[in-house]
């Protein structure tokens, strides 16, 4: 009761105190041009060769960019530090100019030779770059990677000249350029200052600190506190300055989703990472103008252990799927307008959409696991859910523990772990059925499917089809797009039929947005240039 | 509240039917039960009984020290220089306490704040009562200290209390009280915690002290040699009533109430050696139990029928009284 | 009092090395690394890492070359945020739940110490239930109860401060206050246990009988006393205080140890967690030594 | 006279029931009103969770999804939550849970506390500087990573969240019982005992431990609340109870974050949490009043 | 006089005075018993008398083993107990018993008396339930209590019961040697007799061997066959006890005789008072020579030289003064 009292008492104190109330940091900053960000997480580095999270992208695209950029819309490939490129008839190798006018933010030129020795770096296996393979489409790039090649010289990356870069790769790799614009592995650093402060090819370089910092984005480092906030202002050096209509960005690295709510809503944020789920509804209903939902280029899902004895039968694991009512997960649970997955990889991504769909069928079910031997889940030992600790996974995960129970009369255990503990279990392949997800690096259906390849080590499920194989490393190296869509439809078509794993929704990114930002779109990679977007007062 | 009286040849305290009870959750515990008496100026009354007689909290009651609750103080006067304490508000009480009426208590040990220094306690009746400067008041501390026979006072007054014996600790205790010069000290068993040679010190002490200041001293102890030599009259307390009361000669000379003599019977001092000693049956009453009649009927080798009715303290010498049915009426000789 | 300080010091020396190895060894035994990551991190890569941070040698081998680097103030280098130190990052973060702590002790204390003495002037009365009732209830709602509740009505209801972050002066008030509620009430209750202990002691008596008036018998006779439970309680509760709550820092957004601690822990960050550690138990023993000497200076029997 | 038999009719030989300091405790605590409020709400509460899910219509998992967050009707008496479950039921299982942990962990601490802190008190010198300085020890590691380490050996399970809440909470019991076994060893009592000759093992089971009861008894109390606290800390580490299952503490834990949307999510549990708390707590500030000694004198 | 039955030899129980929390170090040493040596015979009473801090408490306790002594023997029965290790010690302790001082500390206020005294008696050796029984009414009426109370938790008795329980309780184990410290101080007047009167009742009739120790000279006079005198550690006088009450042959025990009130006014009043000035010397900082040297009235320059030992004066008494002829 005291709780509840107490809220009344002083929300009428607020309400007759309600006049006079200070002026909130966000309205200040729209003023100065200043973005509040919410950014989740504290970054592990500014150094674009070192760093692994999707939330230090935010970060470090407000300090680099990369030869190729994002159209702020469509994300399509359009000139960044580089004016223009030409790519060679077979898809292999690729040549970039870069701008005249390029600089770092000491005032020194973009050359082809900062990325020559920047791609070199990242992928010196002393380094410890926990996303080199993403190169690895060049030329060599994977061996040089691995220490199979130590002379650099060989790597597909030469400078013609100061102003122009050669990329020669291994294969034609369609989504080369999206990955060039959208991913920091395939930014330059100022390899000058890397050295100034610490041995370049190995971890625990200084360079990422404020004062330090050399980038070539719209905006340069100005402070860095630890767990508090990273202050970006405007880098005058950079090519397309006078086209910034930002003064900088303050990103907020707020972990907890209800602390980062709270302080949107106390005029601290323009944009939050997230919305607690139990709050969409509220927004949606009270605040639409504040909510925003984008489809995001990621599944959620639950992998299937292949080794465990219960669930080797295809026909449990069939049976398991079709009792899943995905659209009830994401109207009751997730309630963040996700779309329920039928299928691996989302629709449209690239323009593929799978053929191969699954459906939801309690009777086909039923029928499968009688099938299967067991009638009513008979016999069946308890299905183990095994997930990391949230809130979100431990509702869903509840959830279907409930439907598996009612729809099909199988009993299931949740097994909740810490993360790192949960990543152990994983990579052991000591779970039964577990919660995963996966976020595209690149907009393509390869970012989505070759997880599943059987040496894929993001595959964890035991699970491995040889024709699968080779249906996706033939398609890796095609260069006609239909022809490699279709190869991905077969894989996909293979998967499904297998089913190592239950697709249960795709993701979508729910999170508030103050209206005074614009210029920003929703876009299914969640990446909103910065040099575009803008502040700008709603009118009353 | 104070009321004024109007009396000339007033003694210095008169206490008249005191009662105190103490209301606990096993009932009322009776523990002083109509009892009166007076002290003159100057005079020495002793107080003996065994322990819960009420010899204490008689004393406690007219300095307010009672814990409230649970005790209470039922009815009674207690007029002390034209004032009567037992209405007196706190502020008021507070006034005269420490200041002409001192009190000295039975365990020095635990008596003196363990926190402060000896300096700070001995001075704070003059701080608090005669708006003394710190300094002077510190001189008049040394002085003091010096006056009940510590060495090295003006050292020794900046230690803590546990730095000293339990003799010296009673010495400061009396150096405090004194410090104001009251017209009355109470002396509640100052020296049932101490060794019988520091005793015999202490009383040396008192003695000289009253006699330098001339003022009145009410003694509490079990110990009746202590009284014998120090008082000059002595009333006898049992189970929360004065059983007998006179001048000390009488009092062990030619006891009149049973309890008085049976008490003085059962000291080993007085017996010959070897000899067992007189005994007197039983316990003291329970007071929480209402007792009509004579409360030391029970364990009386001379009781009768009679003493089950009320009996009063009745006058029968010169200022000797005592509360025995039968010995009123001259039925038993001891 | 120098020889009781240095000895004291001297003590610690064991201590700090039990509790090093036994940190050592426990973050290591708990499963999971600290470049495990949900994204496969190739095994070669992983090998580098493991090589540039020591950690391919032997586990024994590890352990002597972190004591070597102890022994010289160096608490290694963090294996999550790759350009700091742990030395930097404590550095970073304590100095903020040190003032938060600081504020919270002294509001813990201001109102603990007033609510208890004011409970025991008369205990058992409307005035001591009141005062025990109010501080029962710092102990009965949890910070995370608090905390929000605080934020939603002077941060998102009054608009008196902000919700989160540790920016302005004002930001210290709330989290503060969520924190400093819930010692408040076992100060609270301490004093009062302590007051009413030294109120009925032989010697209050002696100086009612002296005269004194109640104010006086507080302050001078019953307060250094009375507050003698408080003081030791202080000890393990100052470390815990001023080393951060991570359930505070968590819901207001503040840059402290203790998130920053659990955090690390959950990262695996080993010498993070170890160096943490160590600095709590530095801490502890620190804030021990200092009850000590503030009871030996408030209780004249005891001595150095 | 000669040697008096002080009491009266010592004619019949049968004994006389003495009344136990437990039973002039209880006499004490039963005129406390406060304490017999909490004893009596403490009964009420535990029935209410231990008998309630029998003759609830629903079950503490069943989700009915077109019953999101619902407040409280007559349906469901004290609403549903995020899952469409019914709050009543989860409640009543949510104590069980928070009761039984609280109530375990305090036994584990009180059993392992007890015995150390005897033993260190009793034997004294260079044995208790140890076993103290070991306390010590363990007082500077961190609780957190203590909790994964155990989670992560021995499996999660219930038994084990209370072993190693218990396993830390220990460390206090430990300390006051020492405390309180130092000041009773130099009671007279005791030295009888050592005159006897009796074994240490009986002197610390039957003089010394019973006689420090009354402290034990008050820090247990204290303890139990504290415990369903930590076990709310823990689950909002995600080292807590196992979903669907939760406690009192979880569902306060979920419901803080949604009192604006949901406010019957936060304040039902939180009404029984403080309930319990508080009835502990008079419980046990009446149990020491009634154990005491001086007051038990007067 | 019969056989020697306890002889206590060169007795020295010294402490280490320690100070700081954790560097201890010793500042100094108290040496509460200090060379004591005597012997009794079987149901001898021997009255030991001194200031608080003479160290009759610590003689008694080391005397039973609850100290462990510095130096010394204390040879019981034959058997000298400061050599027996910790169990023979254990088995030896039904011998010897204690009584202490405050009844309310002295018994366990949660078992019952019967438990009490069961458990004593089970200590030493297996006896039957209904064994036990009767023994405890046997000795619940022998200490004048009656047996209906054997349920009863101590704190429903009085002072004096209690001490009657705590005597019953060392007599359970049949010792051949009590040693009650200040039994009696802790009670009122009319309690008193009733304890002495029993006390010195079961020493006659189980030929006990008691050391009774009190501040109170006339109380020890009363029940004691002979007197032992304690001042710093040390016996300063002994001597069949009608003797030494009425004619004290040490200053000190002479002061001590003098301070104790008469409870007869005239008396009181009459007699020659010898008031002792200043508390006993700290025992962490004795005087050189004769302790008591420096409260001495009859003090000479001689008395600061050397420690006076225990001298025969008379046959049956001995004194530590070597003016004790010049001033008697």
């Amino acid at each position: 009761m005291k709780p509840l009292s107490l809220l009344l008492i002083l929300t009428t104190l607020a309400l007759v105190s309600g006049c006079g109330k200070r002026e909130m940091r966000a309205d200040a900053a729209i003023r100065e041009q200043i973005l509040l960000f919410g950014s989740k997480s504290e970054p592990q580095d500014l150094d674009p060769h070192v760093v692994q999270g999707v939330g230090e992208h935010n970060i470090i695209s407000a300090l680099m960019e990369g030869l190729v950029a994002e159209d702020p819309k469509t994300l399509n490939p359009v000139p960044g530090l580089a004016e223009r490129w030409e790519i060679s008839p077979d898809g292999k190798v690729y040549t970039f100019h870069i701008r005249a006018n390029a600089r770092w933010s000491n005032g020194d030129p973009v050359t082809a030779d900062d990325f020559v020795k920047s791609y070199r770096r990242i992928l010196t296996p002393s380094l410890g770059s926990l996303y080199s393979y993403m190169l690895h489409p060049m030329k060599n790039a994977k061996a040089f990677n691995e220490g199979k090649i130590t002379d650099p010289a060989q790597l597909g990356v030469k400078s013609i000249d100061a102003r122009t870069l050669e990329l020669t790769l291994e294969c034609p790799t369609s989504y080369l350029l999206h990955a060039m614009a959208s991913h920091y592995t395939w930014w330059a650093v100022h390899m000058a200052t890397v050295e100034k402060h610490g041995d370049p090819y190995k971890p625990g370089n200084k360079w990422t600190r404020p004062g330090s910092y050399v980038g070539n984005g719209p905006f340069v480092l100005t402070a860095w506190v630890p767990n508090s906030v990273i202050s970006v202002r405007r880098n005058s050096n950079y090519w397309d300055a006078a086209a910034v209509r930002l003064n900088g960005v303050d990103f907020l690295p707020i972990e907890s989703v209800d602390s980062e709510e709270r302080s949107f809503r106390a005029g601290q944020l323009h944009r939050t990472e997230e919305v607690p789920n139990g709050k969409i509804d509220a927004y949606r209903k009270d605040n639409p103008q504040l909510l925003r939902i984008d489809d995001y280029l990621g599944n959620y899902y639950y992998r299937l252990n292949m080794t465990n004895s219960a669930l080797k039968d295809k026909r449990v694991r069939l049976a398991l799927n079709q009792a899943l009512d995905r659209q009830a997960i994401v109207d009751t649970v997730t309630r963040g307008g996700q779309k329920p997955a039928f299928s691996f990889t989302p629709p449209e991504t690239a323009g593929y959409t799978s053929r191969a769909q699954l459906k939801f069928d309690i009777e086909g079910a039923k029928k499968l696991l009688a099938d299967a031997g067991h009638p009513d889940g008979k016999g069946l030992p308890p299905i183990e859910i095994h997930y990391n600790t949230s809130e979100n996974h431990r509702a869903i995960a509840e959830a279907i523990q409930q439907m598996w129970k009612k729809n099909l009369g199988v009993d299931a255990t949740l097994r909740n772990e810490e993360w790192k503990v949960y990543l152990d279990t994983q990579s052991g392949g000591t779970y039964m059925t577990s919660r995963a997800g996966w976020i595209a690096d690149y907009p393509d259906p390869n970012a989505f499917l070759e997880t599943f390849l059987s040496y894929s080590g993001n595959n964890r499920t035991g699970w491995n089809n040889p024709e699968f194989d080779r249906l996706i490393q033939a398609a890796s190296c095609e260069n006609d797009v239909n022809k490699r869509h279709e190869l991905f439809q077969q894989a996909e078509a293979l998967l499904l039929d297998e089913l190592p794993l239950i697709p249960i929704y795709f993701y979508t990114r729910v999170y508030l947005l103050h209206p005074a930002v614009k210029n920003w779109h929703a876009n299914y990679q969640d990446h909103h240039p910065f040099k575009h977007v803008y502040l700008e007062v709603p009118a009353k | 509240m104070c009321e004024p009286q109007k009396t000339d040849a007033m003694p210095l305290l008169q206490v008249k039917n005191l009662r105190t009870y103490f209301h606990t959750r096993n009932g009322v515990v009776r523990a002083v039960d109509d009892v009166s008496f007076e002290i003159e100026k100057g005079e020495t009354l002793g107080i003996v009984g065994e322990s819960g007689s009420g010899k204490s909290v008689t004393c406690y009651s007219l300095l307010g020290l009672i814990p409230q609750p649970p005790g209470r103080i039922e009815s009674g006067e207690a007029i002390f220089d034209n004032t009567d304490l037992l209405k007196c508000s706190t502020a008021e009480l507070n006034r005269i306490r420490g200041k002409r009426i001192a009190m000295i208590f039975q365990d020095p040990m635990t008596s003196l704040n363990p926190y402060m220094r000896i300096e700070d306690q001995l001075i704070e009746p003059l701080l608090i009562h005669e708006k003394t400067g710190r300094q002077r008041a510190v001189e008049l501390g040394v002085q003091a200290l010096k006056d009940v026979g510590i060495q090295d006072a003006a050292q020794r007054i900046r230690s803590y209390p546990h730095e000293f014996s339990g003799g010296m600790r009673q010495r400061v205790m009396i150096a405090m009280a004194l410090i104001t010069k009251p017209d009355l000290l109470i002396a509640d068993e100052p020296t049932t915690a101490l060794d019988v040679t520091v005793q015999a010190q202490i009383i040396e002490l008192v003695k000289r002290m009253q006699a330098e200041r001339g003022m009145a001293v009410i003694w509490i102890s079990h110990d009746l040699g202590v009284v014998a030599g120090l008082c000059q009259r002595v009333n006898v307390m049992y189970a929360g009533r004065v059983v007998e009361s006179g001048p000390t000669t009488s009092i062990y000379r030619s006891p009149k109430h049973p309890y008085n003599h049976a008490l003085q019977k059962s000291i080993p001092a007085l017996q010959p050696k070897g000899a067992e000693l007189y005994t007197i049956a039983g316990m003291p009453p329970d007071l929480s139990k209402p007792v009509t009649g004579c409360a030391f009927m029970p364990r009386c080798e001379f009781a009768q029928d009679i003493c089950r009715a009320p009996v009063e303290l009745k006058k029968d010498g010169p200022g000797h009284a005592t509360a025995c049915t039968r010995a009123q009426r001259g039925e038993i000789n001891l | 009092m120098f020889r009781f300080i240095a000895a004291r010091l001297m003590q610690t020396v064991p201590v700090l090395f039990v509790v090093a190895t036994l940190t050592f060894f426990m973050v290591r035994l708990v499963p999971g690394g600290p470049f495990d990551a949900e994204r496969n991190v190739p095994p070669e890569i992983k090998r580098e890492l493991e090589a540039y941070y020591g950690l391919d040698k032997p586990v024994f081998h590890q352990y002597l070359d972190y004591l070597g680097r102890l022994l010289h103030g160096d608490l290694g280098p963090s294996y999550k945020y790759a350009n700091r130190s742990v030395n930097e990052m404590i550095a970073a973060t304590f100095p903020v739940s040190l003032q938060l702590g600081g504020m919270a002790l002294g509001l813990a204390l201001i109102f603990g110490v007033t609510a208890g003495i004011i409970a025991s002037l008369r205990p058992n009365s409307a005035l001591d239930y009141t005062a025990s009732s109010i501080s029962m209830m710092g102990i009965c709602l949890p910070t995370f109860v608090l905390g929000p509740l605080f934020i939603l009505v002077f941060a998102l209801n009054l608009r008196w401060v902000n919700a989160s972050g540790w920016f302005d002066a004002a930001d210290r008030i709330l989290p503060a206050a969520t924190l400093g509620i819930a010692y408040a009430a076992s100060i609270a209750r301490l004093t009062r246990g302590g007051m009413l202990e030294i109120l009925n002691q032989d010697f209050i008596r002696t100086a009612r009988a002296k005269g004194a008036s109640s104010t006086r018998i507080i302050l001078r006779h019953t307060l250094r006393g009375g507050l003698l439970p408080v003081v030791s309680y202080l000890g393990p509760a100052a470390a815990g205080i001023l080393t951060g709550s991570f359930v505070i820092e968590t819901i207001f957004q503040i840059p402290g140890l203790g998130r920053h601690f659990v955090t690390s822990a959950f990262n695996r960050d080993f010498t993070m967690v170890t160096g943490i550690v160590i600095f709590y138990a530095v801490l502890i023993v620190f804030f021990n030594l200092l009850v000590d000497i503030v009871q030996i200076w408030l209780n004249p029997k005891l001595k150095f | 006279m000669t040697q008096s038999p002080p009491i009266t009719n010592a004619a019949t030989t049968t004994a006389e029931p003495g009344a136990s300091l437990w039973h002039d405790a209880w006499l004490r605590l039963r005129k406390n009103r406060l304490a017999i409020f909490g004893g009596a709400a403490l009964i009420v509460i535990s029935l209410f969770c231990l008998i309630g899910p029998a003759c609830s219509p629903y079950t503490y998992e069943q989700q009915d999804f077109s019953q999101y967050a619902k407040a409280p009707s007559t349906q469901h008496w004290f609403g549903t939550d995020k899952l469409g479950r019914d709050q009543m039921t989860r409640i009543m299982h949510g104590g069980r849970i928070s009761l039984g942990v609280g109530i375990c962990a305090t036994l584990v601490s009180l059993t392992i506390g007890v015995l150390y802190g005897a033993l260190a008190g009793f034997i004294g010198g260079k044995t208790d500087a140890t076993l103290m300085r070991i306390v010590d020890i363990l007082y500077a590691l961190p609780f957190t990573v203590f909790v994964i380490l155990l989670m992560v050996v021995f499996g999660r399970n219930i038994v084990l969240l209370f072993a190693a809440i218990g396993a830390v909470e220990w460390l206090t019991m430990a300390r006051i019982v020492r405390g309180q076994i130092l000041t009773l060893k130099k009671q007279e009592f005791i030295e009888a005992a050592i005159a006897l000759g009796l074994r240490k093992r009986r002197i610390i089971l039957r003089h010394l431990i019973p006689n420090a009861l009354g402290p034990i008894i008050v820090y247990t109390t204290l303890t139990i609340p504290a415990v369903m606290l930590l076990e709310a800390f823990l689950s909002f580490l995600g080292l807590g109870v196992q979903p669907p299952m939760s406690s009192w503490g979880t569902m306060i834990k979920d419901g803080a974050e949604l009192m604006e949307e949901f406010p019957w999510l936060l304040v039902i549990p939180a009404a029984f949490f403080s309930l319990t708390l508080f009835s502990l707590n008079f419980l046990g500030d009446g149990l020491r009043d009634a154990l005491d000694v001086r007051t038990s004198k007067d | 006089m019969a056989e020697t039955f306890l002889e206590v030899a060169g007795l020295k129980t010294h402490f280490p005075v320690e100070r700081g929390v954790i560097l201890r170090r010793r500042v100094g040493l108290v040496k509460a018993v200090d060379g004591v040596s005597f012997s009794l015979a079987r149901g001898e009473i021997l009255g030991l008398v001194g200031e608080s801090g003479c160290g009759k408490s610590t003689l008694g306790r080391t005397i039973l083993q609850l100290i462990p002594p510095t130096e010394g023997a204390v040879i019981l029965a034959g058997k000298n107990l400061a050599g027996l290790n910790r169990s023979e010690l254990r088995a030896a302790r039904t011998d010897f018993q204690m009584i202490f001082q405050d009844p309310y500390a002295s018994l366990n206020p949660r078992m019952t008396v019967f438990d009490a005294l069961a458990e004593a008696m089970r200590a030493h050796r297996d006896i039957s339930t209904g064994e036990i029984q009767d023994r405890v009414a046997t000795l619940m009426q022998k200490v004048g209590l009656s047996p209906r109370f054997v349920k009863k938790y101590p704190h429903e008795f009085s002072g004096g019961q209690r001490q009657r329980i705590a005597i019953a309780r060392a007599l359970a184990v049949e010792p051949k040697l009590i040693i009650a410290d200040e039994p009696v101080s802790a009670l009122d007047v009319s309690i008193q007799a009733q304890i002495i009167n029993l006390l010195a009742k079961l020493s006659r009739e189980m030929q006990l061997t008691l050391i009774f120790i009190s501040h109170d000279l006339s109380v020890v006079k009363h029940i004691s066959d002979r007197i032992a005198v304690m001042y710093m550690g040390r016996i300063v006088e002994m001597g069949p006890a009608a003797q030494v009450f009425e004619r004290p042959l040490h200053p000190y025990t002479k002061a001590l005789v003098s301070a104790v009130p008469i409870p007869d006014p005239a008396r009181e009043h009459q007699r020659q008072r010898l008031i002792l000035s200043g508390d006993p010397p700290s025992p962490m900082n004795p005087p050189s020579g004769c302790a008591f040297h420096p409260r001495c009235a009859y003090a000479k320059a001689d008395c600061s030289q050397a420690v006076p030992t225990l001298e025969a004066f008379d046959p049956t008494r001995t004194t530590a003064c070597i003016r004790a002829r010049e001033i008697n």
